[in-house]
């Protein structure tokens, strides 16, 4: 975790519009420039028109350009390659695709790849994406101008003037993208065109629609939140997001353990792109159950947990609500189980597509009686790799269900993978129940090291057992509801999850003579370091513990956050991993930055909210 | 022939109460278990919460009594992950059709390979006697002092109104009818489900009274086998006709009626229409239907999830975790 | 006549993707209210999570757009304890029949007055098109990249399989279709199901395609109205007959086959063979039955309960707080 | 609160079996102290056997009696009228019933109350119990005779001797209910019948089928936990249980406000007996429905809400998990809504009929993204009903859901009620909205004082709006994804229940000058005061904060924490309230006092605990 990460946020980012001369993209990149600069960001623009000004329609050489590059702070150059691509032809696919960086996003409008396009645009098959090998999970295929007509037919306006509001959907779809606000657009449309009423109201319809759409579809660009290690180690790598990170992990702990990978889910947004990555590699015999609601996705991965699988369930937050009673039963049952929370905006169904960290307390302690559960919290896009390879191999180890906490913005977000070798990680050593206990032994037998409980998988002749929700006697695995044994099994739970072994939290920057020490967890790792540099820059004695493993929590917990003489815990929430400290640590009383945005920190109001307690 | 005995899937000492048909459902599972003779290593057996649900606990296999209302769907993910156990979930009309039914219809509708044992004693044994959503309209129970007002399920209806593929019924007192329909239900690829008539002494005594007895049975149920004329009557004396879209009760010999009229019981049929009549019937003017009242062959959602992994691996050039790697753009730092 | 225009039930701007089937269900849902002259005020629209779910925003009425598949539970609440608001529910077919899919079969079962609307788009339109619970089998989509090895829900079946007691089905795009069934639906005391089949022009186009435009419909669809023979095609020269116990289209003229033989649809008919096989004809041998499908009368849940209460009351001789206290052993410490 | 209660526990307890001459109720009874005795317990006993020694069976004048009195200190009488009635045929209960307490559990035989049977013990009617105005709440009815036969039906006996053995079914159900240890007994019985192995077998049998009984069908006995007000007020008095008295709540607190009462809920051990209880009073008007699961309770009252009743759901803790999601919503809706979540032990199924206090931090934290909502812990059986009636207040008049905690012991347990005047409770007042509000009213506008926004019930004409659980915009109501808005929204929801006013929390005991400050929180009370009267006695300074109101906590929370030089927080878990109160008073460290047995508190067992933290 020492690595020292990069986050592009937001606001550093370059658009490309492109498509036929006719179709309005320099309209439509001006009017973003303009929303853009108007909100404070920084601007570049590249209008890049064709050579030839009269080329016929959808042909190669009639493909107009427009890019725009913008920051929070200045930008100097339209930026070389784009992060999003607009392409709304054929014609601009096949030409403009190479501004586009390696994982960027490219929006198409469909109805312009009809067989007469691509051969406009001298594209030899009917799949144009596969011709150019194009990742379809980058592309964001619509049909545009369909949805153009189906929004302006009652307008009375004939097709041509129609289809020239195309650009717009394309811009309103943008605008939802990057969160743009319209009514800088409408006011400028309103304006240019305040002679044609009809027309300006034609394009404003269009472009809310556009971003209807975006909204509607829970659009999102994965290389939004792009982050980056400054310290490259030499390697092969690959572009990953957060989701695909924590798909992969999954995948390499089943195949070290030497188990099959079961996933049973329900679509929720942002966790669904878990589904769909794990949905596509039946060929390493990934099994995927789509069901019928979050409570059968986590009650048959015990079922599959039971019958001997890797089991896991993906979700976010409300569907951890639904999970709640089934994730306690895999807490009696002490069966492996990693559960995924890709946190996003709450409370109830909140703000879906937004990312914040409030499903902390949840997870820790959302279920009836004394129910321990790890809980871990990857970092950034690649941790989630090892953060779910980690949590697979405690549940398993541990025989207890995991909880892997995310959030949208590195679940969506994306970051340069260095390509793992299974070889070299950690073994995965499930306690199966040793051949030698058969006739002694009992479900609720302990190894003495770990006090996990042994796995004995159905098949396994003289083995059979029946396990269950109600309390088991320690020694027999019988029902019993004496109090002593039930009193000692909640303490035999209990100690087996705190006997897991963490990794102390490692404190970043001044280690030895910070003045403050920035406490966080989870996603906000990049900007948390982003804050502490840009603090050390400005010659501050400052460090940072950022937290991955919340439960337990690491060892040197308590010296660490009692070493530093002024203390923040910054988190998007209202202060649940505070307030869980104070649980955990004596008489800790930390200063606390608390934002609920949906939004990723923004370094700079870190920086200044730091100063504060800094300076105090 | 099974190398295996009823004993050899028995533990522990049953603690429901005297006279409960759970009891009596339990030997005849033990029994016919003995008969299929899957190994009790191999056979998982799943329950929810109730007091039916309480059965694994006196089975020498594998299982788990879980929470109220989930076996099903802890079942979907036990059989679908290690298809060769042989799995059965055990529910009470409560466990499985009130707050289980949505595992209920989907894993029906997915066709399973699960042996679903609906025991059905319409009322809530565990916790003290509330109506069940088998319970019928009127009854008086604890939540409903005054009478409910609502219709119960009729678990038949729902298993085919979900596109069940298997439906049989059996009385718990009644060892052999029960016998032989746990073994269809086994030899039955994908969902089946089996309606256990059990008798709740405590709560709701007496609900299948004209069934529980083999005198009853004699009188007002008919026993259902796939190509076996619909005869039934304590001298074999009535029949079943069909009359536009629904069925008559008629007696052999009388207005020149004779065996061949009767239909012909057809539970391999795809078309449920007939056996949903069958099941549907009520006394007194009808007999109680038991036996296989359905079992149409189709594809099931575990075979086929496993037959779909062993396509893709075939036609797919990676199949492990350094090959997939390699399926992506990949770029090299030096 | 209603004092009510469609006008008076419209508020915002739809934001559903332009060319969606729920902008078309959505009038035609407005054009209803007007006509069924319910005053806004009196009227709730309670929706789940869904693209579809957004619906009641574009309501002036009371409502609510509340979590994924819970609308049916949450109206029931709503209708049982102020039975005086007329209750509409709006759930997409993930909603109501995936995680919605047990108080959709208890809420038929017990057959409370909501007007359950259910669009249909055979896809989860709001999280980017993962297949849903009626999905054909071998559908290809985000979650299933190599086809769904899993039979869909048909609506109809899984209502009549829960006790429903009206279902009828329109085409989003078919506003005087929907309009009446509307109507029919509101109009209809208990629990009324209403099939849209909706166009997700992003994720499923081209899904109900057969039917979706007025050709289609004439070429493809049956119009069903309750009392008038089944008859269908673009000169009306089609026939449905009973044959067994299934259904047979036959052509008007030929083999001596005239408008007497062919079936009348009987909407109220209690038994609902005939209706089921009706909801179930697919294309392309069959027409797709479009209308009000089945609709019979029965008591409903919210009048049962509001009955009851009030002969209670008649019976018993407490009313208030006060007096209930008294009707416990009381004694007196002086 | 400041009542000074007693509690009276499981040992000390009056048993009267009668029946028969024949039916052997002296050898059961025997046998029921002896186990007593065993276990350490004082006993005194007193066989009451006809005068006439040949009396038919079944008449008036053949019943035999056998009281038994246990108690954990010296018990001098077999107590004056016993606790639990055991009545093997129908004469025993018309002659033996006047020795029942006023809220005695009575158990039957069903089978010997056949219409002959009545007639010996010359009831006029078929209904004894309605004859003796007996409440058929307090019966256990269960056909001992039939079940019994079953039993046994395989061993050969006779039907004679068979029925012979009714007694131990009895008796096996009373030690159920008492928790006594079967093995006991069965010595007991092999010994006696060591030249009859058959009969002490069958014995054996039965005993244990009557204590499964008890078991399968949760059977309890409300009275075994009796708490009595020691400082007797004059009034009129009733008896009254936890789970009735907080069902009196919801009634008093509806009629009060003019609501109607809706109740959707899902059976569930140890809550039903609310759900019970409200159905039975539909000449209130009381509304309830037994939905299908508890998703379906909590939203259907979700539903009533919105459409204008005071609606509640009655649950336990693993109901608690599956109505999170729905809960949520109703944050985000902020309608009212009362959750009672009588606690059970956890986790999992864990111990259904066993009572603990594990849920607290479930029930604070248990719901995906910031989702604050009020909880209040019913001290005591009688306290559950003004602990609902708050609730109701609270939801109502602040428009949010609230839970109100209680548990299986003062749930099933009963106390003398004072009966409350309603005119005398606090009015309630629902911020509906004011009519001159219509045309520039929102829905998320608030009442400036309580951070409350208004109450407009459908029907109310020019108020028609849509509520959601997706985030919506403070001024307009309409979905907002605006990221200030969003933490606003957050912030106002946490400060509307901040600014709920609770009562401070009282010190008793030596408020001044204690040395030890115990702490503790809802259904712990009785025992808690005990151990400190208990300590006090003995000499030492030592005062009780315990609380009712948890979240929000009363204001004085952290002066009375910090004012004693010791303090000490018990509770039925493994220190969650201890730790909720960390994480809200800085540098709280106090001392804990945990158990998880199932089981109440011991008050000697306390005692000692806070004795040696005394002695520190
Ligand atoms: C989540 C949850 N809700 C409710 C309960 C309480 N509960 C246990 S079993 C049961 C119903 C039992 O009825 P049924 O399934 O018909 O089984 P039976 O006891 O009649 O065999 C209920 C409501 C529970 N244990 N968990
Ligand atoms: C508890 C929960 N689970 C999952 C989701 C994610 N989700 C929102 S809508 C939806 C399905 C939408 O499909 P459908 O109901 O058919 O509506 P449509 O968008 O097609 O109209 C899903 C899975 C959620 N919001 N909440
Ligand atoms: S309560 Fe009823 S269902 Fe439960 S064990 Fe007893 S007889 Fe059987
Ligand atoms: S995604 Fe589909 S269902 Fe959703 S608004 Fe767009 S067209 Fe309609
Ligand atoms: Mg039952
Ligand atoms: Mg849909």
């Amino acid at each position: 975790m020492a690595e020292k990460l990069e986050v592009k946020e937001l606001d550093q980012v370059a658009v490309r519009f492109s498509g036929d001369s006719g179709d309005g993209m320099q309209l439509a990149g001006n009017i973003f420039s303009t929303i853009s600069a108007t909100v404070g960001n920084s601007i570049s623009t590249f209008p890049d028109y064709p050579a030839d000004i009269r080329a016929p329609q959808g042909s190669l050489t009639g493909v107009s350009g427009f890019q725009v590059h913008i920051g929070a702070e200045t930008v100097y150059t339209p930026g070389d390659q784009c992060d999003v691509l607009v392409a709304m032809n054929a014609a601009a696919l096949k030409t403009q695709y190479k501004y586009a960086k390696p994982n960027g996003a490219i929006i198409i409008d469909t109805d312009s790849f009809k067989e007469k396009d691509l051969e406009k645009a001298q594209f030899k098959t009917s799949d144009p994406l596969k011709e150019m090998g194009i990742d379809p999970d980058r592309v964001i295929a619509c049909p545009i101008s369909q949805m153009v007509k189906d929004c302006l037919k009652d307008t009375g306006m004939d097709t041509k003037a129609i289809l020239k509001c195309r650009n717009m959907f394309a811009l309103g779809l943008v605008c939802y993208l990057f969160d743009r606000d319209l009514d800088i657009a409408f006011n400028f449309l309103k304006e240019k065109f305040s002679k044609k009423p009809g027309v300006a109201e034609a394009n404003i319809k269009v472009i809310q629609a556009g971003y209807d759409y975006g909204a509607n579809t829970h659009s999102s660009v994965a290389n939004v939140y792009r982050i980056e290690s400054k310290t490259k180690v030499p390697g092969r790598y690959m572009d990953i997001t957060g989701n695909k990170a924590t798909a992969y992990g999954l995948i390499a702990a089943a195949e070290k353990a030497g188990l099959r990978l079961y996933l049973g889910s329900y679509p929720i947004t942002p966790a669904t792109d878990i589904l769909h990555e794990l949905s596509k590699h039946k060929s390493l015999g990934v099994t995927t159950v789509q069901c019928e609601d979050e409570i059968a996705g986590c009650a048959s991965a015990i079922g599959a947990s039971f019958a001997g699988a890797l089991a896991c369930t993906s979700t976010s937050g409300p569907g951890i609500c639904l999970k709640s009673e089934a994730m306690n039963l895999a807490v009696i049952l002490e069966l492996p189980l990693v559960v995924i929370d890709v946190q996003r905006g709450g409370p109830a169904t909140g703000l879906p597509t937004k990312s914040e960290q409030t499903d902390l307390l949840q997870v820790l302690y959302g279920r009836n009686g004394e129910s321990p559960m790890p809980v871990i919290a990857a970092t950034s896009p690649t941790d989630c790799f090892d953060a779910a390879y980690q949590a697979s191999k405690i549940a398993l180890e541990h025989m207890t269900p995991v909880v892997l906490m995310t959030d949208a913005y590195i679940a969506n977000g994306s970051a340069a993978f260095k390509l793992p070798e299974l070889d070299k990680l950690d073994a995965i050593n499930p306690p199966y129940v040793p051949e030698e206990m058969k006739g002694t032994w009992t479900p609720y037998k302990r190894d003495e090291k770990t006090g996990s409980r042994y796995w004995a998988v159905p098949g396994r002749k003289g083995f059979a057992h029946i396990l269950g929700g109600l309390e088991k006697d320690n020694a027999t695995g019988a029902i019993s509801t004496n109090p002593e044994n039930h009193d000692l099994m909640c303490r035999l739970r209990a100690q087996k999850i705190e006997k897991i072994q963490v990794p102390d939290v490692e404190v970043l920057g001044d280690k030895d003579d910070a003045e403050l020490l920035i406490v966080g967890f989870g996603g906000t790792y990049g900007h948390l370091h982003a804050a502490m540099d840009e603090m050390r820059a400005q010659g501050k004695k400052v460090a940072l513990a950022h937290f991955k493993f919340i439960n337990p929590l690491p060892k040197n917990t308590a010296e660490v956050m009692k070493k530093y003489k002024k203390v923040i815990v910054a988190e998007q929430n209202l202060g649940q991993f505070a307030g869980y400290l104070r649980m955990k640590v004596d008489g800790f009383v930390p200063y606390q930055f608390n934002q609920v945005k949906g939004q990723p920190f923004v370094v700079k109001e870190l920086v200044e909210a730091f100063n504060n307690v800094y300076n105090k | 022939m099974s190398e295996y005995t009823a004993q050899d899937y028995k533990k522990g000492q049953p603690r429901w109460c005297p006279g409960c048909g759970d009891h009596f459902f339990l030997a005849s599972l033990h029994k016919a278990m003995a008969e299929i003779g899957v190994a009790p290593e191999d056979t998982a057996v799943i329950s929810g919460i109730g007091c039916s649900s309480r059965l694994p606990h006196y089975m020498a296999t594998y299982g788990m009594n879980t929470i109220h209302g989930r076996a099903a769907a802890i079942a979907t993910g036990c059989k679908v992950s290690n298809p060769k156990l042989a799995v059965w979930q055990i529910s009470g009309d409560g466990d499985g059709l009130a707050i289980g039914g949505n595992h209920f219809i989907h894993a029906n509708r997915r066709n399973i390979d699960l042996n679903m044992i609906l025991l059905n004693n319409r009322i809530y044994g565990l916790t003290k006697g509330q109506y069940s959503p088998t319970s019928p309209r009127g009854f008086v129970s604890k939540s409903s002092p005054y009478g409910t007002v609502e219709d119960p399920f009729r678990p038949a209806e729902l298993c085919f109104g979900a596109r069940g593929h298997f439906f049989a019924r059996c009385v718990a007192s009644d060892a052999k009818g029960t016998v032989e329909v746990l073994k269809q239900a086994y030899a039955h690829k994908g969902a089946s489900v089996t309606e256990v008539l059990q008798n709740c002494v405590i709560f709701n005594d007496g609900t299948h009274e004209s069934v529980y007895t083999n005198e009853g049975r004699r009188k007002n149920a008919i026993y259902l086998e796939h190509g076996k004329p619909m005869i039934f009557g304590e001298n074999n004396e009535f029949g079943l006709v069909q009359e536009g879209f629904g069925l008559k009760v008629v007696r052999i010999g009388e207005n020149g009626i004779t065996e061949k009229d009767i239909l012909v019981h057809d539970a391999h049929c795809e078309d449920n229409t007939l056996q949903l009549k069958l099941a549907m019937m009520e006394g007194p003017d009808f007999p109680i239907a038991l036996g296989v009242i359905r079992d149409v062959p189709a594809p099931t959602y575990d075979e086929a999830v496993n037959s779909q992994i062993e396509e893709i691996k075939a036609k797919k050039p990676y199949h492990n975790f350094a090959e997939l790697l390699e399926t992506n753009d990949i770029w090299e730092v030096k």
